[in-house]
């Protein structure tokens, strides 16, 4: 038993030590590091999104690289532990990545004091602080798409826009998930209330919610005009279940992001035709970009994941998260020069203007002091089987947005001091 | 019936308990094992029913035979089956049980429920007064109660040898007797008995033969009439020896003569 | 290394009572303290900022714990709830404007009230409904903490930990926090390694045993319950402290949920239930086998000898952690110390089998 | 505030409580025979979904089949369980046992994705999702079935507890060396009580499953049914009912009232609160027994 515990331990400790730089390319290849989640709290969307990524990454690898770069994406799995986050950051940093990305909220948090000191990019679409969005504070954080408080002010302009702009005494009610996460929408929904005149009120259910059906009772008798439900991974199916049993008829039903037609499935790709979620990057395989990763890489046999994946929400946010940074080191690289630091490629990414990756994305424009990409995003209806888009491209009430934005970067000055 | 040959346990692998421990019990017959505390007595009859396990306890040398068959590896169930029954000291029945769900408990090695039924009659032929207290938790009957119901639960065995450790502890002299006497009329029903006992006088009254262990070791043996005889036996397990005034005895020339 | 032991004549008591009475144990402690204070100079950032620092914070948090549970006896399945306190408490300190020396007492002494709060429950139970009542006050701190904005930061549920001076040097990068860091560590580390040698320690002994045997002998096992998950809690709150301020230098509530508890409490186990050297081996495996099998896992897969998806590789860590745990308490149920502790006899006295005990 | 508010929510809140109460007699079941306490109920419960819907989906049985297989899978793994891991531990600490179980959560709750896929899967046992109204109040159907289950479920278990079998269960719980000296196979005993926590721990990651999809969330139902199984009574199998019904009530109707005055999520409180009311007041549960150790 002993032998075989410290050969054990040896072996782990040469591998780790073994961990040497990958085969040399012709040009360095640029380094990506993804610290996800893949086996705690956002396994609901991890694997799709990261097979998207490396997907993409395989694509441009396929045509050529970047400038001649190859991209190496370094995949570690973080358990949602900081700890864990902070040591692949770590280890990334020293590998020479030039842009980290953890799709969790508490893994970021707890990078974004460091990468702040250390200049690293760090990439968060549609999650993480809000507030990132505030370039000048946070000035390589790049959430590169509409934030939570974007989410919420296009689902109430959808709202507004289908009851012709007159909201007054509507009821508008929020079913989320009891965590910060939840509760973030929470202002943009109360600043919107002042100033649209409708009712709203909100209903938590505990974490994770796999039974929420005390929120939902007391939601009926608010007898809302409009529900919006704000989840993730299982609370949300639960809450489209629940919805139904509750009578609330699915058309008026909007979500935030993560739902997916996974979620769909699993109540019942029939039973919830309607639903309405929020969308930043376009759902399906009709795009320019996901055929040619069908073309280049999936019929190869050099896809990183299940094929019938391909093209779905998660898989294409991957797909997007990747198509801005290859934007970004491209213009970094054109104008900045060799080779790619994280210095560069910030100044890369924040002159991304009015990319789509082909339809993909709605025109994204990055600057110094917008890091949200402009926040544009619309929404999308479950049609039984597939997402049908409902609304057009466009940004909402990016005032009260931006208001929140400065008032909340200006915590955090204040409070890193 | 039983014989146990030489037998050695040893607790924890160190500590040694009993050695050199050899006893017959007869087909039907009724012995009894004389000792002070920490003799080894009970170790004895955990060694034959099994039950050291629990203890970490080991049989280390020696054998115990049953009906011929060496028993000393099989599980404590298995023995069970073969017909020996231990009463535990200190009655051990299972209190949140009611008496006739002790019986049931331990019919496991029956499949005839007609059988079972009978035999739970049988019980209660011996022991009218479990019949009395059917439906309350064993944990609330007294101690007599408990004692005829834990020689009742092991009944529903149907032994070929039953061992009893310290049947009479704690009981008052009149249950004591009444125990006795239904253990008399048992062995006359043809089970064999091994009785453990301190109350050496009782034991040797209805014991045809008996053993005396002493720190582990069987020093004395015979029939139960002979050693009722012997002088130390007298003095220092029946306390027969008559007051005595200690102020003109030097009472320590009396020595247990097999320690010399 | 060999016959450490050969020659060595204690002749007075105090002799022989010392922490290490053999001289080569001496000289390996005097060696790896002067590496730990060299590390800096030794090792990368990444290696010192990612391995050591993390592990000697978990250290110290897993001294502090195994003084509860090795030393009284007493389970505590709430730990990181009480690291919250300290941690949260000294960066409010240090915002009012305390020094950081004033603030990581203050916070220590928090954590070490409501840790008494814990150690209520046990006067009341012990065993297993020990472990489910700190299981249930887990809870309860960490829905305050993430919903009392207050507390947990603003809207965010982030709390940045403040610049900070200690002894008027400001602590910033790594081998300052590592200091700092190890500071602590080497404190609480001989308080516990003499713990063991006052009435304070041979009490908890006495309690952890049989509480009411320990009663009859005039240890009054309420009093030192309450002592025990009173320092216990300050050790606790004050390894939070370090760990926000040092290593983390945000905290969220996710960073000390019910899983943190779990983990530290199977440091303690798989370590060795009182032992020091035992803690540290303990935060080692639990803190960096993850870690390493993460990396490990991650080379096979790279190097092409694990065909399988991301997604079954990125759980294998996972498995390999639980069955880490379950594996030692089958096997080896005293843990790494022991471990140690059999090697360290087997060379004592080797070539020869056996120890004179 | 209406009654039929409260009426309702206390009724949702009754069923779900019971299908706690299911996960919590997989918990009653073990502790009752041997004692220990096992904290890997939610991840037995969550690999009884797994395997049900590995047979139902991938493999494509019928749900019946699947039903029936899956269950019988999980009693046999329940055995192997306490043969491979707990019997080893006899003797041992409780905090040693503690652990023991919540590692084999991990692992469990590491092997299953990794097996299965982390994704959620559907679970469809063909309960609509149309609600039943009973005049103002709506009651939810897949509670309703759940719920009704679980009653069978754990009628059946005290059923068994009073048949011969189950008093010989009964009888090790309470003394286990007694038990051996009337022949009582213990560690079969104790194997059969794993193995009926087992089948417990299926049903209840089917109903689980179907209200919520099957993926690893389904371990976390332990902090629920801990908190049924302490205030129940630790062995008391009647006592999970009463309890589970009570947990689901307060659980729903608390919040129910008060979230709306301090405008959070109360619910997750409950379940602490009940656990620790119960240590303060009745440490041994509504209807366990007295004889727990006491300082």
């Amino acid at each position: 038993m002993r032998r075989t515990l410290t050969g054990l331990a040896l072996a782990t400790v040469l591998s780790a030590a073994a961990l040497g730089p990958a085969a040399a390319q012709d040009k360095a290849p640029i380094k990506l590091g993804t610290a996800l989640d893949f086996t705690a709290v956002y396994t609901f969307v991890t694997a799709e999104y990261s097979q998207g990524q490396r997907d993409y990454a395989s694509l441009l690898n396929a045509k050529g690289g970047i400038k001649g770069h190859s991209v190496e994406i370094m995949v570690v799995d973080t358990g949602n532990q900081p700890q864990r986050g902070i040591e692949a950051y770590e280890r990334f940093k020293n590998e020479g990545a030039v842009l980290v990305d953890f799709l969790s909220t508490p893994v970021s948090r707890a990078v974004v004091p460091r990468a702040l000191a250390d200049g690293m990019n760090v990439i968060t679409l549609f999650h993480g602080r809000s507030d990132a969005a505030d370039g000048t504070v946070f000035p390589t954080i790049f959430p590169m798409t509409p934030a939570y408080w974007s989410q919420a002010t296009a689902i109430v302009k959808y709202i507004d826009d289908q009851e012709k702009g007159d909201l007054k005494g509507k009821k508008i009610a929020l079913v989320m998930i009891d965590s910060p996460f939840g509760r973030e929408p929470l202002p943009v929904f109360e600043e919107l209330c002042k100033r649209l005149g409708y009712e709203f009120s909100a209903f938590p259910y505990p974490s994770p919610g796999n039974e929420q059906s005390s929120a939902w009772t007391q939601l009926r008798r608010f007898k809302p005009d409009w529900t919006i439900i704000w989840g993730a991974g299982g609370g949300q199916s639960v809450s489209v279940r629940d919805a139904i049993s509750n009578g609330i008829p699915l058309d008026r039903l909007a979500s935030v992001i993560w739902l997916s037609e996974t979620d769909a499935n699993i109540i019942g790709a029939g039973q919830t035709k309607g639903i309405l979620r929020f969308e930043g990057v376009a759902y399906g395989k009709d795009l320019p970009v996901i055929q040619a990763i069908e073309q280049e890489v999936v019929a190869k046999g050099k896809g990183a994941g299940p094929a019938e994946k391909v093209g779905g929400t998660y898989y294409n946010i991957g797909v997007a998260s990747m198509a801005l940074f290859g934007e970004g080191a491209r213009l970094a690289l054109e104008k900045e020069g060799e080779p790619l630091t994280p210095a560069k490629l910030k100044k890369g990414l924040e002159s991304i203007k009015d990319f789509t990756a082909d339809g993909l994305l709605p025109p994204v424009t990055i600057t110094g002091e917008d890091h949200q990409g402009g926040g544009r995003g619309r929404i999308a209806a479950w049609d039984g089987s597939k997402w049908v888009p409902k609304s057009a491209w466009a940004p909402a009430y990016q005032d009260i947005v931006w208001d929140l934005i400065h008032k909340s970067a200006e915590e955090f000055k204040a409070s890193s001091k | 019936m039983l014989s146990l040959g030489n037998v050695e346990v040893v607790y924890d692998r160190v500590f040694l308990a009993v050695k050199g421990v050899s006893i017959e019990v007869s087909e039907g017959g009724m012995v009894a094992l004389l000792g002070a505390n920490g003799a080894g007595k009970s170790t004895t009859l955990k060694a034959i029913s099994g039950l050291l396990m629990p203890e970490r306890g080991e049989v280390t040398r020696g054998e115990v035979r049953f009906n011929g068959r060496d028993v000393a590896h099989l599980s404590p169930p298995e023995r069970v089956r073969l017909g020996i029954a231990h009463v535990l000291e200190g009655r051990r029945v299972f209190e949140h049980l009611t008496p006739d769900e002790n019986l049931i408990a331990a019919t496991s090695m029956h499949r005839d429920r007609r059988r079972i039924a009978e035999l739970r009659e049988k019980v209660y032929g011996y022991f009218p007064r479990l019949k009395e207290r059917l439906s309350t938790k064993a944990g609330y009957l007294s101690g007599g109660e408990q004692q005829m119901l834990a020689i009742g639960r092991a009944l529903m065995i149907e032994p070929k040898l039953l061992m009893l450790d310290e049947p009479s502890l704690g009981l008052a002299p009149y249950l004591v007797d009444e125990i006795f006497a239904i253990l008399e009329q048992l062995n006359r029903d043809g089970v064999g008995i091994l009785l453990v006992e301190q109350n050496a006088a009782a034991a040797l009254d209805i014991a045809s033969d008996a053993y005396l262990i002493e720190n582990g070791r069987i020093v004395m043996s015979g029939a139960a009439g002979t050693l009722k005889e012997n002088p130390d036996i007298q003095e220092f397990y029946l306390g027969r020896a008559g007051r005595k005034d200690y102020h003109a005895v030097k009472h320590y020339r009396r020595r247990k003569r097999w320690l010399a | 290394m060999f016959y450490r032991l050969a020659g060595i004549r204690h002749t007075r008591y105090a002799a022989d009572r010392q922490l290490w009475p053999v001289p080569v144990d001496r000289a390996q402690i005097a060696a790896l303290t002067a590496f730990a204070a060299a590390a800096p100079l030794l090792l990368s950032n990444l290696y010192l900022g990612s391995y050591l620092l993390p592990w000697i914070i978990w250290s110290t948090a897993a001294l502090g714990l195994n003084l509860l549970m090795g030393w009284a006896g007493q389970i505590h399945l709430g730990y990181a709830a009480v690291m919250a306190i300290g941690a949260y408490s000294t960066i409010h300190i240090v915002r009012a404007g305390l020094p950081f020396e004033l603030a990581i007492i203050g916070g220590g002494l928090l954590s070490a009230v409501i840790g008494l709060v814990f150690g209520f429950a046990a006067l009341r139970v012990k065993g297993l409904y020990l472990a489910i009542s700190t299981l249930a006050m887990q809870y309860l701190v960490d829905w305050i903490v993430s919903h009392v904005q207050a507390i947990s930061g603003g809207s965010q549920a982030t709390l940045q930990a403040p610049a900070f001076r200690v002894l008027g040097l400001p602590v910033a990068g790594d081998m300052m926090r590592y200091y700092v860091a190890l500071a602590v560590c080497l404190v609480v580390t001989s308080f516990l390694l003499n713990v063991g040698r006052t009435s304070f320690g041979r009490a908890l002994a006495a309690v952890r045993e049989k509480d009411f045997a320990a009663a009859i002998v005039g240890v009054d096992p309420f009093y030192f319950k309450l002592l025990a998950f009173w320092c216990s809690s300050f050790v606790g709150g004050i390894a939070g402290a370090v760990l926000a301020f040092c290593y983390y230098r945000a905290v969220t509530p996710e960073q000390f949920n019910l899983d943190v508890s779990i983990q530290a409490v199977a440091m303690v186990i798989v370590g060795g239930l009182g032992s020091v050297i035992g803690s540290y081996l303990g935060a080692a495996l639990v803190l960096l086998a993850p870690i390493m099998l993460n990396n490990l896992v991650a080379a096979l897969a790279r190097a092409g000898a694990l065909p399988m998806s991301e997604e079954v590789l990125s759980h294998i860590p996972l498995i390999l952690y639980g069955g880490l745990i379950v594996g030692f308490l089958l096997f080896e149920p005293l843990g790494l110390a022991k471990v140690y502790d059999n090697l360290r006899n087997y060379f004592l006295v080797w070539p020869f089998r056996h120890a004179r005990r | 505030m209406d009654l039929m508010y409260f009426a309702e929510l206390a009724m949702n809140g009754a069923l779900v409580g019971l299908m706690y109460a299911l996960v919590a007699l997989g918990i009653v079941l073990v502790f009752k025979s041997s004692g220990v306490a096992n904290l890997a109920q939610g991840a037995l419960a969550m690999v009884g979904a797994y395997v049900v819907w590995w047979l139902a989906d991938p493999l494509g049985a019928p749900l019946w089949a699947a039903v029936v297989v899956g269950i019988l899978i999980m009693f046999f793994f329940g055995r192997a369980f306490e043969r491979l891991a707990l019997r080893r531990m006899i003797g041992q600490p409780v905090i040693m046992v503690i652990m023991l179980t919540l590692g084999t959560e991990i692992l469990l709750r590491g092997s299953a994705p990794a097996l299965w896929g982390a994704q959620m899967k559907r679970m469809d046992i063909g309960i609509g999702q149309q609600p039943i109204v009973l005049g103002d109040m709506l009651i939810n159907r897949a509670y309703l079935a759940g719920g009704v289950v679980a009653v069978v479920l754990i009628g059946l278990a005290m059923l068994f507890f009073n048949s011969r079998q189950g008093v010989m269960l009964r009888a090790v719980s309470d003394d286990q060396t007694a038990s051996w000296a009337v022949g009582i196979s213990v560690e079969r005993a104790i194997g059969v009580s794993w193995g009926l926590a087992g089948i417990a721990a299926a049903c209840a990651g089917i109903l689980w499953g179907s209200v919520q999809g099957v993926d690893w969330t389904l371990s976390l139902l332990l902090i629920k049914a801990l908190a049924v199984a302490i205030l129940g009574g630790l062995d008391s199998i009647g006592g999970v009912v009463i309890a589970g019904v009570a947990v689901g009530i307060l659980e729903n109707v608390i919040p129910g009232y008060i979230d709306p005055l301090v405008g959070g999520g109360t619910r997750d409180l409950v379940a602490s609160t009940v656990i620790l009311l119960t240590m303060l007041v009745r440490p041994f549960g509504l209807f366990g027994r007295e004889d727990i150790e006491r300082v």
